[in-house]
């Protein structure tokens, strides 16, 4: 479902000019993004499709406030946030190199640590 | 380990007649509780609900463990306790609690600091289901290692402010903790409860999860929280599951090639100590 | 009716520290829910969390009603008593060991069966979120209609072999049980604990759900479970939402020509006894 | 959104010769479908759209092991029974009158009375 999801998701890009996304943030993530635990982002149109590696870079100049460092560490999120795309492990979907489609929803959740 | 019960006594019947009569569980069920030994890691706002419900339900043998003592600012998540135990240790109050409840369980408290000299030792003298509700992140490398190494299921969950999560680790080719997260998180980004507050209830509902999913694992009917992350928003009253990545062919510990055979230095490998006593507030 | 606090006492905030860090509570929540009395109705499988979690909170005032005693088969799931109990009124009981936990909470047994005669007197007693967790049909009606004729929230939940259900009643603009559920079900199709058996864990998360959405309308912030109804299914660990219809304007009691605007016979309507001592398996 | 569901609904059924449902029953309901929680079923092509009125008499002749009235009382479900489709009440749907559209959800749920 992996490949039928990429191709479909090729077909949109050649449609599409801009890529809307649903970027929810939990487990202490959202103090990240201003305490702000929802946010639908529209991302220029690119001629390239958007991978999540570039999303991240794009987050981290648009959405974060302030320590980047506390989110990414190099090109990846740093250790103890979780990414799930439409509700799985990005582990699942091909991490980094996962290529967005219009309408995904991605999100950042933060160990918890509490008992 | 614990006494193998071959039948049900007439008090047992009685006391666990609401339950027997589920299909789901039945005599046979029922038998495989009282069978069952688990180690409850942590007699704080998740171990409490935990312990309670599964000495009600007639668990063989729990093992509470926690090196605290009461103090007035537990009370308001940890309800095992009461204001009359404050500077009791703490899995010594929980265990006269559970007693309280149900004194055909066979309750054994640990006053002490899980390390990597004893965790394994102890874990082995718990067959079934291993249950950790420890919040610092050594002591869930630590917790993860022993139950890979000793073949145990971990029923791992964690609350803080309004939200919880939950993850049966190390169960039916399923990820351990380790897979999910390789690498420690850097110190600064860790909150615990002292530090971020936290709802007492929402450590309620996610220790009673953790009850429930002992007791499918322990029953013989199977937990369905292998592989799945279990989040919940208390301020929208949702639940969602998440699917998680298989076990990692290349984990440090379950992998094909561990390179963690034995228990090491949790506080070295994580830049922290493990206790939840001092912590700066970051996020 | 509970002693207005202007301000927390040291102890106070020693106690609830931990919540009190919370911006969705605060300094203003905590007041607030010290300032507010909660009746619940029924000390059984689903009222022992709900009572625990709301007086470790620091909930003004609990009224624990219910007409039962103590029996061993309530142990499985009736957390909040002990083998030392059976054969105490459980209101008495439950009050004991919620006292145990925060003797700052004003404490009220009712060790009586609500009916049409005392209902609104109690019930207006009690300003703000009213809880049920009973669970026989004519007592259901009974407390819905007393909610809507003296303005009260209804949190309730209930709970039965593996499943539970949970709805805020009569809140925000939101439908009522009797809009919902115009018609009593026929006495047969209606099964409780004692018929359908349960386990235990599941009215303790129900519970817990419920003591949580007090909270949350309690502190100010308003709970999201009105017009909606909460599914949970034990066996797959999983929770769903449902969005349910608006307040009818044809209901009986909170519609706009009502013809319920005093409480009558709930036995005859619902052609049920409102207790559930005894009762045929059916469904 | 009922209209446009509506409409597309109408422009299905002309395209289209079998209806596939999910049916759904708990909290106790699914005693009368001899126990079975997840039903996945198919319903004949007709020359009208199916409704739920008619999905009603369906289930009775071909889901229904015994005693049908403990499900329905005249052309309705009974008392205490509550119908979700697509996770909202059927009240919000038209409830009868909806008409059915492939791959809909229905659920049957009884009220539980237990505690
Ligand atoms: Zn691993
Ligand atoms: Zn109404």
């Amino acid at each position: 479902t992996l490949t039928s999801r990429l191709s479909k998701c090729h077909k949109h890009h050649t449609l599409q000019i801009e890529l809307s996304l649903f970027i929810l943030s939990s487990g202490g993530a959202e103090l990240l993004f201003d305490g702000v635990k929802k946010h639908h982002v529209t991302l220029p149109s690119q001629s390239e499709p958007w991978d999540v590696k570039q999303l991240l870079v794009w987050i981290q100049r648009n959405l974060l406030k302030e320590r980047p460092e506390l989110f990414v560490q190099g090109d990846t999120v740093r250790p103890g946030i979780l990414v799930l795309i439409n509700d799985a492990d990005w582990e699942l979907m091909g991490e980094l190199d996962y290529r967005l489609q219009d309408q995904d929803n991605v999100v950042f959740i933060s160990t918890l640590h509490g008992g | 380990p614990t006494k193998a019960k071959a039948a049900l006594s007439n008090e047992d019947i009685m006391r666990y007649s609401r339950q027997l009569l589920l299909p789901e569980l039945g005599v046979q069920g029922q038998l495989n509780l009282s069978k069952t030994s688990v180690l409850i890691v942590g007699c704080g706002g998740l171990g409490c609900p935990l312990a309670q419900y599964l000495a009600a339900a007639g668990i063989g043998r729990l093992g509470l463990l926690d090196y605290d003592e009461v103090e007035l600012s537990n009370l308001h998540r940890q309800v095992l306790h009461g204001e009359e135990n404050r500077g009791q240790a703490k899995a010594l109050s929980a265990a006269t609690a559970v007693k309280r409840l149900n004194s055909t369980v066979e309750c054994i408290p640990y006053h002490l600091q899980l390390s990597p000299e004893n965790a394994l030792q102890l874990i082995q003298q718990y067959p079934a289901a291993n249950v950790s509700s420890t919040y610092n992140v050594p002591t869930r490398y630590l917790v993860n290692d022993a139950c890979v190494l000793s073949g145990k299921p971990l029923v791992s969950a964690s609350a803080l402010r309004m939200e919880g999560q939950l993850t049966v680790y190390n169960y039916r080719g399923g990820p351990c903790y380790r897979c999910l997260y390789p690498v420690p998180p850097p110190q600064e980004t860790v909150t615990n409860c002292s530090d971020g507050g936290v709802l007492g209830v929402v450590p309620g509902i996610m220790g009673c999860f953790q009850a429930l999913e002992v007791l499918k694992i322990a029953s013989g009917r199977g937990s369905s929280c292998g592989q799945q992350l279990v989040m919940f928003d208390a301020q929208d009253a949702r639940f969602r599951s998440i699917k998680l990545r298989p076990k990692q062919a290349g984990c440090a510990v379950c992998g094909e090639n561990p390179s963690v055979t034995q228990l090491a230095d949790y506080e070295a490998f994580c830049g922290a100590a493990a206790t939840d006593k001092c912590r700066k507030l970051n996020l």
